[in-house]
């Protein structure tokens, strides 16, 4: 992944837990129960995956990584059954991509296998949502990037059938320009 | 928590991708403030790590938090920068006033540069051959007509055609012009085609 | 690319007008076509036929494919067929959009024949959302897709390559960093301090 | 009106105008529809702006309302509407992948198979600098001193080789490995003539290249 991708910048700003395996001088405010300067070795806090694999990767490791509830066994359980009940929006807007961040502390591999399966079979509603009549409910369950495929897909959609449909395509405002202007319309109607 | 400031600046560009805010300055500021203070507090803590060794892993979390911060204002400029050049595509080289000042100095600098640069490779298309370079902010759609009926959306002033008529472009007005000599004018807002 | 990217492509195919004009042949540079003789059929790239059907300067022929009873066989053909159905050729719908949408006075049961081939269209894509719902499931890093047209390629870009890349993104990294965490040696603490 | 038929250089036979168009097509698509950008063929862009150029001083002797005069403009604005979404594609990536994409570029310089026109190449090397210019002025100068440095390996974004793309085979092409990345097992397929697949375009680069494959 690419270092100046705003979207994994936002990702790996998702919280794990961890436990921290030194003390900690004067950082106590990582741990929003702390009321001591100071943070001691075996307290177990959520921090942001970056720093959390920034700080297992020390040799020796400064942390040790937990994962979050939805990669257990419990949730994988269910997504195995049947993934595509679940609302992935509000349990995980990030399940695929903080996945594969988390895979590495899973040693047996099963997390993997979950993010590929689940992927696998959600991919129908997918292609459902990108089709649907009544796109906000359609997409309400999806995570955060099956709904950028999903709309990546409408649009193709959407172009495919105003092309069905219509004799000649009219050259238009550019984007950045229509939105500007747009946006500045709506600034002098507030005033 | 460390950069929380910066994602909500990220948050924002990603909300509005097809839109460029105003250059945050304050908040870069604040940011970069903030980095001074930590590797302060890491330089004072990396020289006393002799008496207590274990603020040698507090000043490696910091160091963590530095390296992040860094790594978000750049995907913050760079993200910018992609917009940037879009303005330069879709509005020209000259850009409105309320669109300049969207943009910090150093930005517009870079814009002036960018758009430096992109005019002498575009005039040094075919060259070779005798040509006086080819415009590649024309010709983006596949073409359809050769003349279309347009309406004017604000007061323009006159537009010279290639073959020496001249029309003048009123608010409201009707015009049927040749396809290849509005195209720029109807991506800038400035003509509307109608069918 | 666009539907319209497509089309534009597609354009280059001939078709065969009849002019009501005379003109000496036109030496164009995708090739030379003419000479133009008032009411005898002759060839031309699919988009100067609709240009000068616009300027009613000829009809056009329609090909040979657009006819009814051609056309039903097709559409059983492609019900039938678990696999996707050769089509006349590569732009049968950018051909029938064109002509159709320009010139359907000059072609006999052109109502009916818009609504076959629309409903053959209908039946590919539906068949083409399955094919790649299955696509996914048997594996999803690569797929056969012999006989379909380009525009119908170009209707599944870009959810049926980017789920297949992010699929794979998805194998690689939480496969690859689980072996990595077992035998890695990232920056020792030496390093650190040198850049502290 | 005649079209001339072109010589492109001494040892190359003559090659006529229809077959370049057709030519420059193929370029087109395969640069619209590859990771990756390709190797220029600004012999071939050179000679359609050639062609182009004597067809407009052709079409300047014609009346204005001449019925052959709009359909030799309607197709110049085609073959225009083609370099220039060919180039500016090259452009877009070119930007995009400008570290990987100078990086690479000088070392196939030295071994004379750039894929850059020099001014592509001049391009890049501009716009790189002014990004560098950017954030220093920006940024790095302004963190604390060991954060200063702008680190050109993180930045660079590298094509993603490993994207799937649509292809229809050109000729025949038996044993393509699809590897496997997990050592399970490699698959191999024949391209036949005129057969379609979707598979990672890092397999089939080099076919696209020598234009045994079409991406479509």
């Amino acid at each position: 992944m690419s270092y100046l991708s705003v979207t994994d910048i936002l990702v790996s700003n998702e919280k794990v837990p961890c436990k921290f395996l030194h003390d900690l001088p004067k950082l106590g405010f990582l741990d929003p129960s702390c009321t001591d300067d100071d943070l001691k070795a075996g307290t177990s806090v959520e921090i942001p995956i970056w720093l959390a694999e920034s700080l297992s990767s020390r040799r020796p490791p400064l942390v040790t990584v937990d994962l979050p509830k939805v990669y257990k066994e419990t949730y994988r359980e269910i997504f195995s059954a049947d993934a595509c009940t679940v609302d992935m929006h509000k349990l995980a807007q990030y399940f695929y991509e903080l996945g594969c961040y988390v895979a590495k502390y899973d040693i047996k591999g099963e997390v993997a296998t979950t993010l590929v399966n689940t992927f696998r079979q959600r991919f129908k509603m997918i292609l459902s949502a990108s089709v649907a009549t009544d796109s906000i409910n359609a997409l309400q369950p999806l995570s955060e990037c099956e709904r950028d495929h999903t709309v990546a897909a409408m649009t193709t959609e959407k172009a495919l059938s105003s092309w069905l449909k219509r004799g000649e395509s009219l050259l238009t405002t550019a984007t950045m320009v229509a939105n500007h202007r747009k946006r500045k319309r709506a600034e002098m109607e507030m005033l | 928590m460390f950069g929380e400031k910066v994602i909500e600046l990220l948050k924002e560009s990603e909300r509005n991708r097809e839109t460029l805010s105003p250059f945050n300055d304050e908040m870069i500021r604040q940011i970069i403030e903030e980095m001074h203070i930590l590797f302060k507090l890491n330089m004072n803590d990396a020289n006393a790590t002799s008496e207590n060794k274990s603020l040698w892993t507090t000043v490696q979390v910091r160091h963590s938090a530095l390296e992040r911060n860094k790594r978000c204002l750049l995907a913050y400029l760079y993200d910018r920068i992609n917009k940037i050049k879009t303005l330069r595509w879709e509005f020209g080289s000259v850009l409105p006033p309320d669109i300049r000042e969207l943009l910090s100095d150093s930005e517009y600098d870079w814009f002036s540069k960018y758009s430096t640069n992109l005019a002498t490779f575009m005039r040094s298309l075919g060259q070779d051959i005798g040509y006086s370079g080819i415009d590649l902010t024309e010709n983006l759609r596949p073409p359809k007509s050769l003349y279309i009926e347009v309406l004017c959306i604000t007061d323009y002033g006159k537009l010279e055609l290639e073959d020496g008529d001249v029309v003048m472009l009123k608010k409201n007005s009707r015009h049927f012009l040749p396809t290849s000599e509005c195209q720029t004018l109807i991506r800038q807002g400035i003509l509307k085609q109608i069918t | 690319m666009d539907p319209y990217e497509i089309e534009f492509i597609g354009e280059n195919r001939i078709a065969s007008i009849i002019p009501n004009f005379s003109y000496d042949k036109i030496y164009l540079i995708c090739g030379e076509f003419g000479p133009f003789r008032a009411g005898l059929p002759m060839n031309v790239p699919l988009w100067l036929a609709v240009m000068l059907k616009q300027k009613q300067k000829c009809r056009i022929v329609p090909p040979d494919w657009m006819e009814i009873d051609n056309l039903e066989n097709i559409k059983e053909e492609e019900k039938r067929s678990r696999f996707f159905t050769k089509m006349p050729h590569e732009h049968y719908m950018v051909e029938a959009k064109l002509i159709l949408g320009a010139a359907s006075e000059d072609i006999p049961n052109a109502s009916e024949i818009k609504t076959i081939i629309k409903d053959i269209w209908d039946i590919r894509m539906s068949k083409l959302r399955t094919s790649m719902d299955a696509l996914m499931k048997s594996g999803g890093s690569y797929g056969r897709l012999d006989h379909l047209t380009m525009m119908e390629i170009n209707s599944v870009k870009p959810l049926l390559p980017s789920a297949m890349n992010e699929l794979l993104k998805i194998q690689m990294t939480s496969k690859k960093s689980t072996s990595a965490t077992l035998n890695s040696s990232t920056f020792s603490q030496s390093g650190t301090s040198q850049n502290m | 009106m005649d079209t001339e038929d072109l010589e492109l250089s001494d040892e190359e036979e003559e090659i006529t105008a229809d077959v370049v168009l057709k030519t420059i097509q193929n370029l087109w698509q395969n640069e619209r529809l590859s990771p990756e950008i390709l190797p220029h063929r600004n012999d071939m862009v050179e000679c359609m702006l050639g062609q182009i150029q004597h067809m407009e001083r052709n079409i300047n002797k014609l009346p204005k309302t001449d019925l052959r005069a709009s359909i030799h403009k309607m197709e110049l604005n085609r073959i225009k509407y083609i370099i220039c979404n060919y180039l500016k594609t090259r452009l877009d990536k070119i930007e995009k992948y400008c570290i990987t994409i100078v990086n690479d570029e000088k070392q196939r310089t030295e071994s004379g198979t750039n894929y850059l026109t020099p001014s592509e190449f001049r391009y890049a090397q501009e716009y790189l600098l002014s990004i560098e210019h950017h954030l220093k002025e920006t940024i790095l100068n302004r963190v604390p001193g060991n954060m200063q440095a702008f680190e050109i390996n993180k930045m660079a974004i590298v094509p993603a080789l490993q994207s799937h793309v649509f292809l229809k085979a050109n000729e025949t092409v038996n044993g393509i490995v699809l590897e496997d990345h997990f050592g399970d097992q490699d698959e191999e397929i024949d391209l036949e003539e005129g057969s379609q697949h979707i598979l990672q375009y890092k397999f089939i680069a080099d076919l696209v290249k020598n234009g045994k494959v079409q991406l479509v």
